[in-house]
C-alpha cells in the first residue's frame, strides 16, 4: 500500500516540477520529420518502402474503394490552391487560362501524408486501454497488442491518418509472399489500429548499434525507410532535442517552433508551415511550400 | 362500474378528471395486476416469437462480425464509427424515462406517476442491459472487452482513465446498477404480494425476492428513506450519465461534435425519446393487459403534455446548437452543418427535425391525445425522430471533417443494420419475460395514490390524525368516529 | 495455399523453431524489452555462412526491375531478403530506388512464378527439356530480349555465334531510341552524359525523364539537386501530363506529335526575338526553323504564340539550360537544335564514355527490334527462338500480328520467371531464376559513374530448386553448342569471377570480396568525342485537329507497372497512379471539354475503337491532357499473368497500327481513335474522392521570386 | 402531566388483530397511546399496512430510521476512494510515459469520483435499508396474507392480564380478525 500512495505523490511531484521548468521537460529526443514539398515529385516510392518496411498488407481494388486500405503513408496530390476559393468550379487549373478549353498551366502539388506524432496529440487522451501514448522519444507510439478496436482515436484524428484492421488481412501474403515479411515488427492482427511509427523498428536498431559501438546516437544515424528512398531527398528526419541536428537547423531557419498553435515569424515568406497548426495538435512534420514560378 | 367503462378506448366523457377511480377495491387492484402475470395468451407469443426472431439475427450479425472482422459494417477509415455508436446513444437516451418517471416526479410529490412508474422503471433497466450491448460489439477485438474495467492487473496496466469512453463504462456500470436496485427496492412490497398468492416455482421466488417483507411499519419507514435517497442519488446519476455518454462526442475535436451544448442537449433528447417510448408502452400494456383502470386517461395526458414540454426543450437546444456554429467563424463545423442540411444525409436529416421538432405539436391536440392507435404511431416516429437525431449526429461529421481526404459518404452495411434492428428484439424479450415475471404495475403505490386520492375528498381527515408527536398525552380534542362514507358520484369511464 | 499468419507457427514454417532470439545484432533491433540487457540464444550447433539468427547481414547487388539496373542493397535475415535499398556508393542511384525497385521482392516472392521446365504445358524435367530442345530446334536459334548488357548479352552473343549465327532481337516498349539517333546524328555519340544538376532549366518534350525515360532515378536525384539552391525552372510539353508534367513549373498542352514543331517554334523563337546565331546548326535545319512560324506552330499544336514567348524566355533568363525531347526522332532532333543554339553541349551535354570492353555494352532495347522480328518470323526465316525477359504478344502493337508470326516459328522457348501470354504460345518453358538469386554483371545505359559496371549477386538460397539463373542457361547451351573457351566453368558463377578479374586485371582472392561488397566494379573506359555537327534531318509531321468524332490516343508508360511487367505486383497494383491516383483497373484521361462535347462525366465507361480493335474503360476527367487526345497508361489488361493482373484493366498498346517512325523505325505511340460512351458508370476507385483542398492549408505554393529572396532560407 | 411506571409485567402471547377500515386501526392505536389498555404504550404496538402511512409516523412516535446516514457515509466514501483508487492506479501506470503531461488528471478524476460518489451511496443506501428494515430475517411473529391486500395489522406482545382488555378495545374498533400465538 505505501508504494502505492508513494507514487502518487512522486508523479505529482514530477508533474509539477515539470510544471515550473517551462512545460515537458522529460524528453529524451524528440524525432521530427521535414518534407520539402518542392522536391517532391509524388513518384510514391516512399508509400511503397513503407509497405516494404512495416508489412504493410495489400487489400484489393474493392477494399480499397471501401475505404478500407491500409497504406500508413498516402502521397495526395492537388491541382489546386489553398487560397482557391473551394467552390471555383471542377477541377480548377491554375491563376491565367481557368477557362473551360484552358488546360493545366502548371504541374499538380503532391503532399506526402503520414501521422504526425503530434506533441497533444487527440487521439491519445481518448484511448480507452492507453494503447496509443505519447513516448519519452516524442513519438505517438501505437502499442498492436494492448488496442482493443474502439477506433476513437482514428475518429478524433484531424488528418485521417490512422488505418484499422478491419479484416483479417492474411491473404494478402500467400506462400512463399509471406517470407518477405519484416521480422523486426508483427504482423498485426484483424481488430486493430496501425499507423505510421516513424519507423520504430529502425530506431530501435540505431539506437542498438550506437549503444553496442559505445558512443551516443548522432544526427544521420537514424533514417526512417521513407527518408531512405526518397529519390530527390525531400523528406529529412531527426532529432530537435539535438541542437546540431540537420533537422533542428531546418525548423530554426523557417522560424517554426513546438508548442504554439500559430507561428510569428519575422519573415513570414519562408516556406515552413504546420498543417492543421490552428487544432493546436501541435504536429511535428514541418512542410516546406512548393515554389511556384508565377 | 357501468359496462360503458369496460370498454378499452370508448370515447371519454368530457367531465373526466379523476386520474384514478378512488373507490377500486384494494383486492381487484391485486388481481388485476396478478392476472397479468399469469400464462400467456396468443398475442405474448406472437410478440416473444418475433424479439425472438430479431435477437437471433443480431447474433448471427455479431459472430459474422467476430470471424470476418468490422469490414462488413461498411465501416472505413473516415467512418470509424456508425449505427453502434448512435444506438447505443439511443438506447442509453431512453432509459432516462425510468429515473425522470420515478425519481424526479417522486421527488415532487406527482402522485399520478405511481401506476406507470413501473414499467418505465423496468425500461430503463432493459435499454440500459440493450446499450451495454453496443460498447462491446463495436470493439475490433471483442474478446479484451474487460481491458475497460480498472482490474489490478499484474502487468500493470490501466485503462486510460482520460478518455470518455472509459466514463462511459464507469457511468453506465454505476447506472446500471443503481436502476436495477431502485427497480428491485420498490418493487419489493409488490414481490410480497405475489409471494401471498403465488404457487410453486414463483412462490419460491418470490419468497426469496421479497427479502422477508412483512409489512412492519419499520420496514416501510426504512423503505421510504431507501427510495427517497436512492431517488436523490439517481437523478443526478442520470443527468450524468448522458452528458457522459454526450462527451464520447464533445471531448473529441471533430467538427460538428466539439460542441459545448452537447450535455444538456443529449440529456434532452434522452428524457424526451424516454417520454416518447413510455407513452408507447403505455399503450401496448393498456391494451394488452387491461390496465385501463390504473392507465387512465388523465395519466396518459400528463405523460403527452410532459413529452411535448421536454420536445420543446430539446428543440431549443438543436436549433442553439445550430444558430452557434453558423453564427461561428469555423469553417468545417459550418461545412458539416451545411452539408447535414443538403447533403447526402439531408433526408435524414429533415426527417428529424420533423419527427424530432414538429410533430410533437400533434401532442398538443386533446383528440389525438385521446385516440390510442394515433398517438401509439405518434410516440413511435417521435422515436424514430430521436434515433436520427442520434445517427445524424455521428455521420454527418465523420463524412466531412478537418482533412479533404476523409470527405466520404459511407451507408451502414447489413451487419449495422441488423445489430440494430437485433438490438430492439432483446429489448422485447427483456420486457415481454419481466412482464411475466414481475408485476408491471405497482400495487401498493396504485394502493396509495387511491388511499391518497379517497383521503383528500374529504378534507377534514387531516384534522382528525393531526396529533402532533412528542406529547405523551392524549390529543387536544376527542377523536370522533369515522365519518360517512359519501355515495360514489358517477366517475365516467376511466 | 493461404496460410493463417501468426507469430508462433511464422517462426516454424521457416524450420527456425525456438523464440526470437533477442540479439543486438549489426542491424538487429533488441526487443523493447523491459529488462536492459540482451540474451544471446543460438538455436543450433553450426549456422550457414553469414546465417545468424536475429543478425541482418546486408548484400549489394542490382536491381532489373528496369533497364537502368540502380546498384541495391538487400537486407537479408534467417535467409531471407526482406528489403532492398539503394546502394549509396552506385553513381546512378546514390542511395535511392524508385517504388519499382522496392517491389522487385514481390518478383522475387511471388506466388505465381514458374518452378519447374515445362513442355507443351506438362511439367518436365531440365535434361527432358533440353533434349527436347536439341531435338525439335530447326535451323539457327534466335534470342528475342529485353534490353541486355554486361556479361550475360557476351554470353548470349557465344551462344548465338556458337548455334549458326542466330540473330538478337533487344526488344523494350518503354525506350529512348530517338532521342539516341538524334544525339548519334548531331554530336556522334548516341549516349552523352546528360547533368540535370547542372542545368538551371529544363524544356522537356515528352521526355518523362522523371517516370521512364532511360535512368528515372538518375535523374530523379539530379532533379533533387536542381530544384535546390538557386532553384531550376522545368517547363515540360506534351499531349497528356506525366511524372515529369506533374513537376513541370510550366506545362504546356501540346497536339499529340506536334512536340517537334513546338520546339522549332521555340527556335523560332529564339532566332527571331531573342537574336540567337543559329551558326551552329547544319544547314537543313536552319530553313526548318526559319519555315516553323508562330502561326504554323498553333496551327499545327494548338500551342500559341504566348506560351512560345514564354518557354523562350525561361530559356535565355535561366541558363545553362537543358533540352531533351523523346516520342518520334523529329522531336529528338528539333530538341538538338536548341541546344546546339543555346550552347548547351559541354555545358548540360557532356560526351559519354566507351567501355574498352565494347562487349559487355547495353544491347538497348527497341520497337523497331520487334518489328524485324515479326517480319522475319512472318517470313518464315526463324526456325527456334529463345524469348527472354520480355513480353512480345502483350506489348506488341495491334497491326503487327504478333501472334501469327509467333505461330509460324517451329520451335518457340521461353526463359521466363511468369506465365504470361508469351509463354503460353511456347512449346518449351524453361523456370528462370529471379533476379535476387541469380549472378550477373550490368552496364547502366545512362553512363553514370563513368563506366561503372554493376555486380548482381543473389541475396538468398534459390526459392525453388529447379530455376536457373539467364548465365547458367546461356552457358549451358553455349557449351552445348560446343564454343570454344566455355569448357572448364562448371557454372556461370565461375566464368564471371574470371572474365571480371581478367577485367581489373588483379588476383582474384582479395580483389572479389571487395567487387561483391561494392556492388559495382570500375570497368576500364575511354571517354568519347562529340563529332562536330553532323547530319540534322528535321520534316515536321502534319498533325492538326484530328477528324471530327476521332481522338488520338496516346499510350503513357508510368514507374510503376510500366510497359505491362509489374502488373503482377500487389504493391504497385495497390500504388495509386501518380497522377490520377487510381488503383487496379485501367482508365482513359480525358479533357473536361472533350468529355462534355462527348457527354461524358466521371466514370463514365466509353469504348475506345481504331482499326486493330477496342477496348472498354472508363474516363478520369482532368485538365492536364490536349482535348485532342484521349490518354490510356499501359501496363494493365493483362489475359494471362497470374493471380494480380489476370483479366484487370484494358491494354491499350493492342490499339496501335505500328507504324514506324521513318528514321529510328520506332512504333509511335499515338494512333487516331473513335470513342463512344457505353452507357454505364461505375466510380472509379481512388485514393482520394475529392482533388481539392477546400480552402484548408494543405499543399502550399509560394511564388518564385519570394522564395529567391530568402533563398538562404533553402 | 401524569405518567405512568412500568411494571415489569411478562410478555407472554402476542396478539394480531386484522381491521378492514383504516380509521378504525388508528383509532385503536390512538386508544392506545391514551394508555386505554393498562401497561401497554404505543413503543409496544407494530403496525402492519399493505400501503405507506407516513401520516401514522406522529402517533407511533418518534422511530428514528438510519439510512440517511448510510447513504451519506457510503457516498462520501465513494468519493474519496474512487479518487485515491483512479490516482494511485494512473501513479502506477509506469508502464504508460505520458511524454511531461499531468500523470494524475484532475478533470477526469472528478467526473469519475463523482460516478463512484453515487454508485457507492445506492450500494450503501441497500446495505442500510436491509439492516434497518431487518430484513432477510427469519419471519417470526404473526402475519396474515390479506395485510397485503387491503387490511391493516397491529401486532403487539401482551401479558396475560392486559390480553383481554386489548380484545376488548379491538372488538369496540371492530376487528375483523384476531390471532395470537404464545411467546416462547
Amino acid at each position: 500500500m505505501p508504494s502505492l500512495l508513494g507514487n502518487i505523490f512522486k508523479g505529482w511531484a514530477d508533474y509539477s516540477k515539470g510544471n515550473e521548468e517551462g512545460g515537458h521537460h522529460d524528453y529524451e529526443h524528440m524525432y521530427a520529420l521535414v518534407i520539402d514539398l518542392d522536391r517532391c515529385t509524388g513518384c510514391n516510392a516512399c508509400s511503397t518502402a513503407c509497405y516494404a518496411e512495416n508489412n504493410l498488407p495489400v487489400v484489393g481494388e474493392d477494399k480499397f474503394g471501401a475505404r478500407q486500405a491500409m497504406h500508413w503513408m498516402r502521397v495526395e496530390r492537388y491541382f489546386d490552391e489553398p487560397d482557391m476559393d473551394p467552390d471555383m468550379g471542377p477541377d480548377t487549373s491554375n491563376i491565367e487560362d481557368a477557362n473551360e478549353t484552358g488546360t493545366q498551366s502548371r504541374g499538380a502539388s503532391f503532399l506526402p501524408m503520414m501521422c504526425q506524432h503530434c506533441n497533444a496529440a487527440p487521439c491519445e487522451p481518448v484511448c480507452p486501454v492507453g494503447a496509443t501514448y505519447h513516448t519519452v522519444d516524442g513519438l505517438n507510439a501505437q502499442v498492436y497488442n494492448r488496442c482493443i478496436g474502439s477506433r476513437y482515436c482514428a475518429n478524433n484524428c484531424p488528418f485521417r491518418v490512422r488505418y484499422f484492421n478491419f479484416y483479417d488481412n492474411s491473404e494478402s501474403w500467400p506462400a512463399p509472399m509471406e517470407q518477405q515479411l519484416n521480422p523486426d515488427l508483427s504482423v498485426r492482427s484483424k481488430g486493430v489500429m496501425e499507423k505510421c511509427s516513424m519507423c520504430l523498428q529502425r530506431t530501435r536498431a540505431a539506437r542498438d548499434t550506437a549503444k553496442r559501438e559505445g558512443r551516443e546516437l548522432k544526427d544521420g544515424d537514424i533514417q526512417t525507410a521513407c527518408q531512405q528512398t526518397c529519390p530527390t531527398s525531400a523528406i529529412l528526419f531527426g532529432d530537435l532535442l539535438d541542437e546540431a541536428s540537420a533537422i533542428s537547423k531546418v525548423w530554426k531557419n523557417h522560424q517554426v517552433k513546438l508548442g504554439t498553435y500559430k507561428q510569428d515569424k519575422e519573415n513570414p515568406e519562408l516556406r515552413g508551415y504546420r498543417i492543421f497548426e490552428e487544432l493546436n495538435v501541435d504536429t511535428k512534420v514541418l512542410y516546406l511550400e512548393r515554389v511556384r514560378e508565377v | 362500474m357501468s359496462a360503458q367503462q369496460n370498454l378499452p378506448h370508448k370515447h371519454l366523457t368530457q367531465d373526466q378528471v379523476k386520474d384514478i377511480d378512488e373507490n377500486i377495491e384494494w383486492a381487484k387492484i391485486n388481481a388485476d395486476v396478478l392476472r397479468s402475470m399469469e400464462n400467456p395468451r396468443r398475442g405474448y407469443w406472437v410478440a416473444m416469437f418475433i424479439s425472438v426472431a430479431l435477437f437471433s439475427i443480431m447474433i448471427y450479425a455479431e459472430v459474422h462480425q467476430y470471424i470476418y472482422g468490422m469490414g462488413d459494417a461498411a465501416l472505413n477509415t473516415s467512418h470509424m464509427w456508425d449505427l453502434y455508436i448512435s444506438t447505443f446513444v439511443f438506447w442509453i437516451g431512453m432509459s432516462h424515462s425510468g429515473t425522470l418517471l420515478s425519481a424526479i416526479l417522486h421527488l415532487v410529490h406527482a402522485d399520478w406517476r405511481k401506476p406507470i412508474y413501473r414499467f418505465a422503471e423496468a425500461m430503463t433497466t432493459f435499454s440500459l442491459l440493450t446499450a451495454g450491448i453496443f460498447p462491446v460489439i463495436h470493439l475490433g477485438r471483442v474478446w479484451n472487452f474487460y481491458w475497460v474495467m480498472p482490474y489490478m492487473s499484474d502487468r500493470g496496466l490501466w485503462p486510460n482513465f482520460r478518455s470518455p469512453l472509459i466514463w462511459d463504462a464507469f457511468a453506465i456500470t454505476a447506472y446500471l446498477t443503481s436502476s436495477v436496485l431502485f427497480l428491485y427496492i420498490g418493487m419489493i412490497p409488490d414481490l410480497a404480494i405475489c409471494r401471498d398468492n403465488a404457487k410453486g416455482w414463483r412462490k419460491k421466488l418470490y419468497t426469496w425476492l421479497s427479502l422477508g417483507w412483512r409489512g412492519d411499519d419499520a420496514q416501510w419507514r426504512n423503505f421510504r428513506f431507501t427510495y427517497l435517497m436512492i431517488a436523490c442519488l439517481l437523478i443526478p446519476l442520470a443527468v450524468s450519465v448522458h452528458s457522459i455518454v454526450s462527451m464520447d462526442f464533445s471531448m473529441s475535436i471533430m467538427p460538428g461534435w466539439h460542441v459545448t451544448t452537447f450535455p444538456p442537449y443529449f440529456v434532452a433528447g434522452a428524457l424526451y425519446s424516454g417520454c416518447a417510448a413510455i407513452i408507447t408502452l403505455f399503450i401496448l400494456l393498456r391494451y394488452f393487459f387491461k390496465f385501463e383502470h390504473f392507465m387512465t386517461m388523465p395519466i396518459l395526458d400528463k405523460v403527452c403534455k410532459l413529452t411535448f414540454v421536454i420536445a420543446m426543450v430539446w428543440t431549443y437546444l438543436n436549433l442553439v446548437e445550430f444558430a452557434s456554429v453558423w453564427y461561428g467563424h469555423d469553417i468545417p463545423s459550418k461545412e458539416v452543418l451545411l452539408a447535414k442540411a443538403s447533403g447526402p444525409y439531408s433526408p435524414f436529416f429533415w426527417a428529424m427535425m420533423f419527427f424530432g421538432s414538429v410533430l410533437p405539436f400533434a401532442l398538443l391536440s386533446q383528440w389525438i391525445r385521446r385516440n390510442m392507435y394515433v398517438l401509439f404511431f405518434v410516440s413511435v416516429f417521435l422515436n424514430v425522430g430521436m434515433w436520427l437525431e442520434r445517427w445524424m449526429i455521428v455521420t454527418p461529421t465523420l463524412s466531412l471533417g478537418y482533412h479533404p481526404q476523409a470527405f466520404n459518404v459511407m451507408w451502414p452495411g447489413w451487419v449495422e443494420w441488423a445489430m440494430v434492428g437485433g438490438s430492439f428484439g432483446w429489448f422485447g424479450m427483456l420486457f415481454l419475460v419481466f412482464v411475466k415475471v414481475f408485476p408491471s404495475v405497482s400495487m401498493y403505490e396504485v394502493k396509495e395514490m387511491v388511499y391518497h386520492r379517497k383521503r383528500t375528498v374529504y378534507e377534514d381527515v387531516d384534522e382528525m390524525m393531526n396529533l402532533h408527536s412528542g406529547v405523551p398525552g392524549p390529543g387536544p380534542g376527542p377523536l370522533p368516529g369515522s365519518p360517512p362514507t359519501p355515495a360514489p358520484q358517477s366517475t365516467g369511464g376511466i | 495455399m493461404t496460410t493463417k499468419i501468426d507469430r508462433r507457427n511464422f517462426l516454424k514454417v521457416l524450420g527456425l523453431g525456438g523464440a526470437g532470439a533477442a540479439l543486438a545484432g549489426c542491424d538487429m533491433p533488441s526487443y523493447a524489452t523491459m529488462e536492459e540487457g540482451e540474451e544471446q540464444v543460438f538455436s543450433y550447433l553450426a549456422p550457414e555462412e553469414y546465417m545468424v539468427p536475429g543478425i541482418g547481414i546486408w548484400y549489394a547487388s542490382t536491381c532489373l526491375q528496369c533497364a537502368a539496373g540502380c546498384g541495391v542493397h538487400g537486407r537479408v535475415r534467417e535467409g531471407r531478403a526482406l528489403k532492398l535499398e539503394g546502394n549509396p556508393d552506385t553513381a546512378v542511384n546514390k542511395g535511392k530506388l524508385c517504388q519499382m525497385g522496392q517491389a522487385a521482392l514481390q518478383t522475387h516472392y511471388n506466388p505465381d512464378r514458374i518452378t519447374k521446365p515445362r513442355i507443351g504445358g506438362k511439367e518436365a524435367t531440365w535434361p527432358e527439356a533440353l533434349a527436347y530442345i536439341k531435338a525439335n530446334a530447326s535451323g539457327a536459334p534466335v534470342w528475342l530480349t529485353g534490353s541486355i548488357g554486361g556479361h550475360q548479352a557476351v554470353m548470349l552473343d557465344t551462344h548465338l555465334s556458337a548455334s549458326g549465327g542466330g540473330k538478337h532481337y533487344a526488344v523494350e516498349t518503354v525506350n529512348a531510341q530517338a532521342w539516341q539517333a538524334a544525339c548519334a546524328d548531331t554530336l556522334g555519340d548516341a549516349h552523352p552524359e546528360l547533368h540535370i544538376d547542372k542545368a538551371s532549366s529544363v524544356l522537356s518534350f515528352g521526355a518523362d525523364f522523371l517516370g521512364t525515360w532511360i535512368s528515372p532515378v538518375k535523374f530523379m536525384t539530379d532533379y533533387g539537386e536542381f530544384r535546390g539552391a538557386p532553384r531550376g525552372v522545368l517547363t515540360v510539353v506534351e499531349p497528356a501530363m506525366t511524372l515529369s508534367g506533374a513537376n513541370a513549373d510550366h506545362w504546356v498542352a501540346a497536339r499529340p506529335g506536334s512536340q517537334a514543331a513546338v520546339a522549332l517554334g521555340v527556335a523560332h523563337m529564339l532566332a527571331t526575338e531573342y537574336a540567337v546565331s543559329t551558326s551552329a546548326l547544319p544547314a537543313g535545319a536552319v530553313d526548318a526553323i526559319v519555315a516553323m512560324t508562330p502561326e504554323r506552330v498553333s496551327e499545327l499544336s494548338g500551342v500559341d504564340a504566348k506560351t512560345l514567348s514564354k518557354i523562350a524566355d525561361t530559356l535565355m533568363s535561366n541558363h545553362p539550360s537543358l533540352v531533351i525531347g523523346d516520342g518520334g526522332y523529329e522531336t529528338a532532333a528539333a530538341a538538338m537544335t536548341l541546344n546546339l543554339m543555346l550552347g548547351n553541349i559541354g555545358a548540360t551535354i557532356t560526351p559519354g564514355v566507351e567501355l574498352i570492353p565494347a562487349d559487355l555494352g547495353v544491347r538497348g532495347g527497341s520497337t523497331k527490334a520487334l518489328a524485324d522480328f515479326a517480319s522475319d518470323a512472318q517470313a518464315g526465316r526463324i526456325g527456334t527462338v529463345f524469348i527472354t525477359g520480355t513480353n512480345p504478344v502483350f506489348t506488341a502493337p495491334g497491326g503487327l500480328m504478333m501472334k501469327d508470326a509467333l505461330a509460324k516459328i517451329d520451335l518457340k522457348v521461353a526463359v521466363a520467371l511468369f506465365e504470361d501470354e508469351t509463354t503460353q504460345m511456347c512449346d518449351v518453358v524453361l523456370p528462370l531464376a529471379s533476379p535476387l538469386e541469380d549472378w550477373g554483371t550490368h552496364v547502366p545505359p545512362s553512363g553514370a559513374g563513368r563506366g561503372e559496371i554493376h555486380v548482381q549477386q543473389p541475396l538468398m538460397e534459390k526459392l525453388h530448386p529447379d530455376v536457373l539463373g539467364l548465365g547458367d542457361i546461356l552457358l549451358g547451351l553455349s557449351q552445348d553448342a560446343g564454343a570454344d573457351g566455355l569448357a572448364d566453368f562448371d557454372d556461370y558463377y565461375a566464368y564471371l569471377r574470371t572474365a571480371i578479374s581478367a577485367m581489373i586485371g588483379t588476383d582474384l582472392e582479395t580483389a572479389w570480396q571487395a567487387v561483391l561488397q561494392a556492388g559495382k566494379v570500375q570497368a576500364p573506359a575511354a571517354d568519347r568525342v562529340f563529332a562536330a555537327n553532323g547530319a540534322l534531318t528535321t520534316n515536321v509531321p502534319e498533325t492538326n485537329a484530328p477528324t471530327a468524332g476521332q481522338l488520338s490516343l496516346i499510350t503513357t508508360a508510368r514507374q510503376g507497372l510500366f510497359d505491362g511487367r509489374h502488373a503482377n505486383l500487389p504493391w504497385l497494383q495497390e500504388a495509386p497512379d501518380q497522377i490520377s491516383k487510381a488503383v487496379w483497373d485501367s482508365w482513359a484521361e480525358i479533357h473536361p471539354a472533350t468529355a462534355a462535347g462527348l457527354g461524358l462525366k466521371d466514370g463514365d465507361y466509353v469504348t475506345i475503337t481504331s482499326d486493330n480493335g477496342a477496348i472498354t474503360t472508363r474516363v478520369f476527367l482532368y485538365k492536364g491532357v490536349h482535348p485532342d487526345a484521349i490518354a490510356v497508361p499501359m501496363g494493365r489488361g493483362h489475359t494471362h499473368y497470374g493471380r494480380y493482373a489476370t483479366g484487370i484493366g484494358v491494354n491499350p498498346l493492342s490499339l496501335l497500327d505500328g507504324t514506324a517512325d521513318g528514321r529510328t523505325g520506332e512504333f509511335t505511340n499515338t494512333t487516331s481513335v473513335r470513342v463512344q460512351a457505353t452507357g454505364d458508370n461505375r466510380h472509379l476507385v481512388r485514393l482520394m474522392d475529392v482533388d481539392r483542398q477546400y480552402g484548408r492549408k494543405l499543399a502550399a505554393t509560394i511564388s518564385a521570386d519570394q522564395h529567391r529572396r530568402n533563398q538562404g532560407g533553402a | 402531566m401524569g405518567h405512568h411506571h412500568k411494571t415489569l409485567t411478562v410478555k407472554t402471547k402476542r396478539v394480531l388483530g386484522l381491521f378492514g377500515d383504516f380509521d378504525e386501526a388508528f383509532e385503536v392505536i390512538a386508544d392506545i397511546r391514551r394508555y386505554k389498555v393498562p401497561g401497554l404504550t404505543v413503543d409496544d404496538v407494530t403496525l402492519k399496512s399493505p400501503i405507506e402511512h407516513p401520516e401514522i409516523e406522529d402517533v407511533l412516535g418518534e422511530r428514528p430510521s438510519n439510512v440517511p446516514k448510510f447513504a451519506f457515509w457510503g457516498s462520501l466514501f465513494g468519493l474519496v476512494f474512487g479518487f485515491l483508487f483512479l490516482a494511485s492506479a494512473q501513479a502506477n501506470f509506469l508502464a504508460q510515459p505520458s511524454g511531461g503531461k499531468p500523470i494524475i488528471t484532475i478533470p477526469s478524476n472528478i467526473v469519475l469520483a463523482y460516478e463512484m460518489m453515487i454508485l457507492f451511496g445506492v450500494l450503501s443506501t441497500l446495505v442500510g435499508f436491509i439492516i434497518g428494515a431487518k430484513l432477510m430475517r427469519k419471519s417470526t411473529g404473526l402475519y396474515d396474507t390479506a395485510i397485503t391486500v387491503d387490511q391493516i395489522g397491529i401486532v403487539i406482545e401482551v401479558a396475560d392480564e392486559q390480553e383481554q382488555p386489548l380484545k376488548d378495545l379491538f372488538t369496540k374498533h371492530n376487528v375483523i380478525e384476531v390471532h395470537e400465538e404464545t411467546l416462547s
